[in-house]
């Protein structure tokens, strides 16, 4: 057994006997930590790639290597700037990211428009996916897209309004009410029959890692 | 027939329409100041109730589990709730698990607490413990000890040294909390808070959430969690509602999600026309053999 | 330190029965102290606004706060007990400046317990399916062939990545945007590691930008070993798996840029997503990509869904690598999760018949019956 | 060709548009101070990013690269302050941040406790050893205690909240008989999610043939997965169109000054 093997089984072992006895329990926690601590490590291998790729781009001259100098300057400034807490009005001790400070500045007026415009491109992209997808085109895609559609009108004033003419015994079949009906009843049998799916899958994946199942990023093929 | 490229370029032609449309219908109802009166919901009502039967002096652990990505749902719903719990004179306790929240909470003290409850205390009324990580581990540590978890405020004041943070004299663990609301953006949020400090500690929680993640919430609801405001219609109803009880409040600050459901109604219709038009097309092209994708 | 201050409010009634006992089934350290509400603790007469737990560890000693709950509680857990030390405790019904105690109760100590039994039903239940895993797992290695059912969107990877061998395009995999502490990451890389296989063999570029520098790291490896069992470590490219971001919408910057740049003829998605899903997924869909993905995130497969041609959901994502790989073994763990299936259905049957007979007829038989079932799912943290 | 002239005239316009709102004073000075000059570089970099939606372009292809630029460097900074300061270095010589970062933490730490802290250190070294080409072996160790942490944890956790808990929830009276009388809602609904529930599992069943009754009661399990689906997007909708108003409103209020 080749000696990652050996790792991966002993600690995962370790950790599931300490889901019984409580003496050990402590350890659980402290493996998280010791995750946290190994990803922060990590950070450097992915700086190392960023700076490698774009590094051998400018120097190759690959076609739009200006952008990467662009990339790798904007890359090191908020790095240097963040790490020796530059212009912070905290000092050294203070907050990483105390208001007023540059590397703050950077988050608020470079970092967030630029994320935050980028996650709002998802209005875009959902209206054209809702478009395109949600065709008659089969009795799977035909029940997806009339359940949309409800839940998209059910979450506008016309909802109330559509069915407000319906006389008081059918209630039940108000859009509104028809909207929670759907997503207290139907909507609770598909997720959970997706959480227990997962579930069966998440044990067989760890047992496999355990007990070192063709796992080549390990080392060794199998 | 048509060849590929014509075809691609047919698509993306459309595709551009379609996103000129979306980028309309918000633009102009935001000029033009369209709004329409919400009717709150049950699940929102029960919220409010609950935020409007503290007693004055109540303490209420407010989580800012949210950053800029997901402000403009969460925000308004944040703000909203500092207004009410602040005009119900409760004691309040900020903190975010997330590494992005602290700007969050500092948003609020500068926009809300600050300029518009002058009498609000730092120390004694409120207390900002920004960011702590370990995400639930740490919600199960406050479970048995408060200070253990969050051992300084964001000033680095250490939370046991009562002189100078009064507020905290009568914090010992979760337990002590009237109420938990939390304003969940993602992981962590709502489900690690109800799953590790509200129901083993017995402590109400209300809260509010991204669109997106309410649907694996209403589980939880309204065992475990008295009640959540789903999205930014669910913040728009609950500033409906503050609204109605506290008519002083009128004015443009204090209905940012009612303002901007004007917006989202109008998008919502113009998908719901989209589906419809994308469909007309696809069965006429159909009847005429010409299957579309 | 807070003196108990029976401030002469003869008003209030103190907490009743008082009891103090170890918990069970832990590391030592936590004591359990449960009360009788006080009288005056109702929701008419709600006059307690809390009650506040006293400690100390000599009779007749300097109590000390170590708790304080809400009104209407009857519980509390000291964890700060120290193992082995014995103690007092007392509690003290509060209502506004006024406070009454109970008499003090002890002493008491906690110990730790070698075993956790209030966890037994896990265990139970992690040997029986892990054990139907591992058993399938067994018999799939002494070669004996499972039939399985196919599953669509793997046929369209495999013809995928014919395509890009003719057309010279690249292959995209985006292993998702959690870090190797989620199990789909894992999962993912696995199908990485099959699709590397093939692209390797076939000499397509693979390329796979990365969310996480410790996911590059397990990706890079995979790759590498793959190339290399192909017989074709030269064609190994170290700028192949690279780092874009850790940044939700930086990656989706990155690799959604980079996808308009270099045209790739498919794109698969295995792992974790939240909304970058759908945003690369609709950049594909614009450059005309055959788009694969997989994932157990509830929240995001309605808009993979809609973007992509096919869809792995769920538990089909954990099995992916195992389709692709045709092992023995592989698709032996999948029959192991097929039996986890059959006991999930007849425990739900057998359990909600009960549960219907416990409801409808007046026998405390099938209400035993039903609690004994359930307590088998039992995990105390409620849904 | 037309297409390009419209483009030209459009962008025109708007920063005709844009140069009469600035000089009638409408917008803050960028000049002013940091926080406007903020702003300004703000809206800049939103309307480029926007600009993607046309098509690639060189504005989007800037903004990508300073936005992945800066993210990536953003991360790090918080992984350095936030992970190995206070979590690492506190705990193995925790003599560093108390002096040199003037922080609050404890110096009396046992040497135990240090020694324990050595081993994530020791493994984050190791992975590091991968920069060297012949390093890959080695730093695989540390992979594989990654691994084996993310399996020795997840796997309970799932089994409880994923498997446990959904079918402790899922086990319930079919059939509602409640205060005197049969509930027809009630019992249908009980009798749609456990039959639902149970069809779908058959629908992630491996071991069938997509034909027989098996295959119907999968197809029926689709039926309610896709009815699941609808129903997430639909509801999600709402989310997404508020980051786009959201970002609307920063451009015409905090920036333009309209509104």
């Amino acid at each position: 057994m080749a000696v990652p093997r050996m790792i991966t089984f002993t600690v995962a072992t370790v950790l599931i006997v300490a889901m019984f006895v409580p003496p050990l329990e402590p350890i659980r926690e402290e493996f998280s930590n010791f995750f946290n601590i190994i990803a922060a490590f990590a950070f450097v291998l992915g700086a190392a790639s960023l700076l490698g790729v774009h590094w051998r781009r400018i120097r190759r001259r690959v076609r739009g290597w200006g952008y990467s100098i662009v990339c790798m300057a904007s890359f090191l400034i908020t790095l240097i700037v963040g790490l020796l807490k530059l212009g912070s009005p905290g000092g050294i001790g203070g907050s990483a990211i105390a208001e007023g400070s540059p590397f703050a500045w950077i988050f608020d007026y470079v970092f967030t428009p630029i994320d935050a415009t980028l996650f709002s491109l998802l209005a875009f992209y959902v209206a054209s996916a809702a478009f395109r997808a949600f065709r008659v085109r089969n009795a799977e895609a035909t029940i997806m897209l009339v359940t949309a559609f409800l839940l998209l009108l059910g979450r506008t004033f016309l909802g109330n309004l559509v069915t407000a003419w319906l006389p008081p015994e059918m209630e039940p079949f108000e859009l509104p009410n028809l909207v929670q009906w759907i997503m207290y009843v139907p909507m609770t049998a598909g997720s959970r029959a997706i959480m227990i799916g997962v579930a069966l899958g998440t044990i067989a994946t760890s047992l496999k890692i355990i007990l070192g199942i063709d796992r080549p990023y390990l080392g060794g093929g199998k | 027939m048509v060849s590929l490229a014509e075809l691609a370029r047919e698509r993306l032609a459309g595709r551009r329409l379609i996103y000129l449309c979306i980028l309309l219908s918000v633009t102009v109802p935001m000029i033009w100041k369209i709004s329409f009166k919400e009717h709150a919901s049950p699940m929102v009502k029960n919220v409010f109730d609950q935020v409007e039967s503290l007693p004055p002096g109540a303490r209420v652990l407010l989580v800012f589990d949210f950053d800029p990505g997901t402000e403009p749902e969460i925000k308004p719903m944040s703000d909203a709730f500092t207004r009410h719990l602040c005009l119900k004179g409760a004691k309040l306790y900020c903190l975010t698990l997330w590494p992005t929240g602290p700007v969050e909470i500092d948003k609020v003290i500068r926009n809300v607490l600050t300029p518009e409850f002058p009498d609000y205390y730092y120390g004694a009324d409120y207390i900002n413990l920004g960011f702590v990580s370990g995400d639930e581990a740490i919600i199960a540590v406050a479970l048995t000890s408060f200070q253990k978890a969050f051992p300084t405020d964001a000033h680095n004041i250490s939370t046991s040294d009562t002189k100078r943070l009064p507020i905290m004299k009568w914090v010992e663990n979760i337990r002590s909390f009237n109420l938990i609301i939390e304003c969940s953006g993602g992981y962590p949020g709502l489900p690690e808070w109800i799953r590790y400090a509200a129901v083993p500690g017995g402590v109400p929680i209300v809260g509010g959430s991204v669109a997106v993640g309410t649907p694996e919430l209403f589980p939880y609801v309204p065992d475990q969690c008295v009640g959540l405001l789903a999205g930014l219609k669910g913040a728009a109803e609950y500033e409906q509602l503050l609204l109605e009880r506290y008519p002083l409040l009128e004015r443009p600050e204090c209905r940012v999600a009612l303002d901007r459901m004007g917006p989202q109604t109008v998008a919502h219709l113009a998908i719901i026309l989209f589906i419809i038009i994308g469909n007309g097309i696809y069965l006429s092209q159909k009847r005429r053999g010409r299957v579309g994708t | 330190m807070a003196a108990v201050a029976e401030s002469g409010a003869s008003s209030l009634a103190p907490p009743q029965e008082v009891r103090v006992y170890d918990h069970p089934n832990d590391n030592g350290g936590a004591i359990i102290v449960t009360w009788q509400k006080s009288p005056d603790d109702t929701a008419e007469h709600g006059l307690v606004t809390g009650y506040t737990i006293l400690r100390t560890s000599r009779s007749g000693g300097q109590f000390e706060v170590v708790g304080r709950v809400g009104a209407g509680t009857i519980q509390f857990v000291d964890t700060t007990a120290e193992a082995g030390i014995f103690f007092y405790y007392k509690v003290e019904a509060e209502a506004g400046e006024q406070t009454r105690a109970s008499p003090p109760v002890g002493p008491v100590s906690s110990t730790f317990q070698w075993i956790n039994w209030n966890r037994w039903n896990r265990l139970l239940l992690g040997l029986l399916l892990g054990g139907a895993v591992v058993a399938f797992i067994h018999i799939g290695q002494r070669g004996y062939k499972f039939r399985i059912r196919k599953l669509p969107g793997i046929e369209a990877m495999e013809k995928a990545i014919d395509q890009a061998a003719e057309s010279g395009q690249p292959i995209f995999f985006i292993p998702g945007s959690e870090d190797l502490s989620d199990l789909q990451t894992i999962a993912g890389l696995s199908v990485l590691e099959q699709v590397s296989r093939r692209t390797a063999r076939r000499e397509v570029d693979l390329r796979a930008p990365q969310f996480h520098s410790l996911v590059m790291a397990a990706s890079d490896d995979t790759l590498y070993h793959a190339y290399h069992e192909a017989g074709r470590s030269s064609a190994y490219n170290r700028d192949d798996v690279f780092y874009v971001s850790d940044e939700q919408f930086g990656y989706v910057a990155g690799v959604g840029g980079l996808m308009c740049r270099e045209q790739p003829a498919a794109c698969f998605y295995f792992g974790s997503f939240r909304a970058e899903g759908l945003a690369l997924a609709e950049v594909g869909q614009t450059i005309g990509a055959l788009q694969v993905a997989g994932t157990a995130e509830r929240a995001q497969i309605p808009f993979l869904v809609t973007a992509c041609d096919h869809v792995l959901i769920g538990e089909e994502m954990y099995a992916a690598a195992a389709y692709l790989s045709d092992d023995p073994a592989e698709v032996g763990a999948l029959k192991g999760q097929d039996f986890g299936k059959l006991l999930a259905v007849g425990a739900i049957g057998v359990g909600c018949l009960l549960a219907t007979l416990a409801h409808l007829v007046d026998s405390e038989v099938f209400v035993m019956l039903r609690d004994g079932l359930l307590s088998i799912f039992e995990t105390g943290t409620g849904r | 060709m037309t297409r390009r002239l419209i483009v030209a005239i459009i962008a025109l316009t708007l920063l005709l548009m844009l140069l009469i709102r600035a000089s009638s004073g409408a917008m803050v000075n960028p000049f002013m101070d940091y926080e406007s000059l903020g702003k300004w570089v703000a809206a800049v970099l939103t309307l480029c990013t926007l600009s993607f939606l046309y098509s690639d372009n060189p504005f989007y292809r800037f903004c990508e690269h300073v936005l992945v630029g800066v993210t990536a460097a953003y991360w790090m900074v918080l992984g350095f302050w936030r992970t190995i300061v206070p979590k690492l270095l506190a705990n193995v010589v925790p003599e560093i941040p108390a002096y040199f970062f003037n922080m609050d933490t404890p110096v009396t730490v046992s040497l135990i406790h240090r020694l324990i802290y050595c081993v994530p250190l020791g493994l984050g070294l190791l992975l590091l050893v991968r920069l060297h080409p012949r390093g890959r072996s080695i730093s695989a160790w540390t992979l594989a205690f990654i691994l084996g942490t993310t399996a020795g944890l997840r796997l309970f956790g799932h089994l409880e909240a994923d498997f446990m808990a959904q079918i402790q929830n899922s086990i319930t009276p079919l059939v509602s008989v409640a205060e005197g009388g049969f509930n027809l809602g009630r019992t249908f609904n009980a009798f749609l999610i456990t039959g639902g529930l149970v069809c779908c599992l058959f629908y992630f069943y491996f071991s069938r043939d997509s034909d027989g009754a098996l295959g119907r009661v999968s197809k029926f399990g689709l039926w309610i997965l896709m009815l699941t689906f609808g129903a997430g997007f639909g509801f999600t909708v709402m989310g997404r169109i508020a980051l786009l108003v959201g970002r609307v409103e920063f451009l015409l209020q905090d920036w333009l000054g309209f509104i």
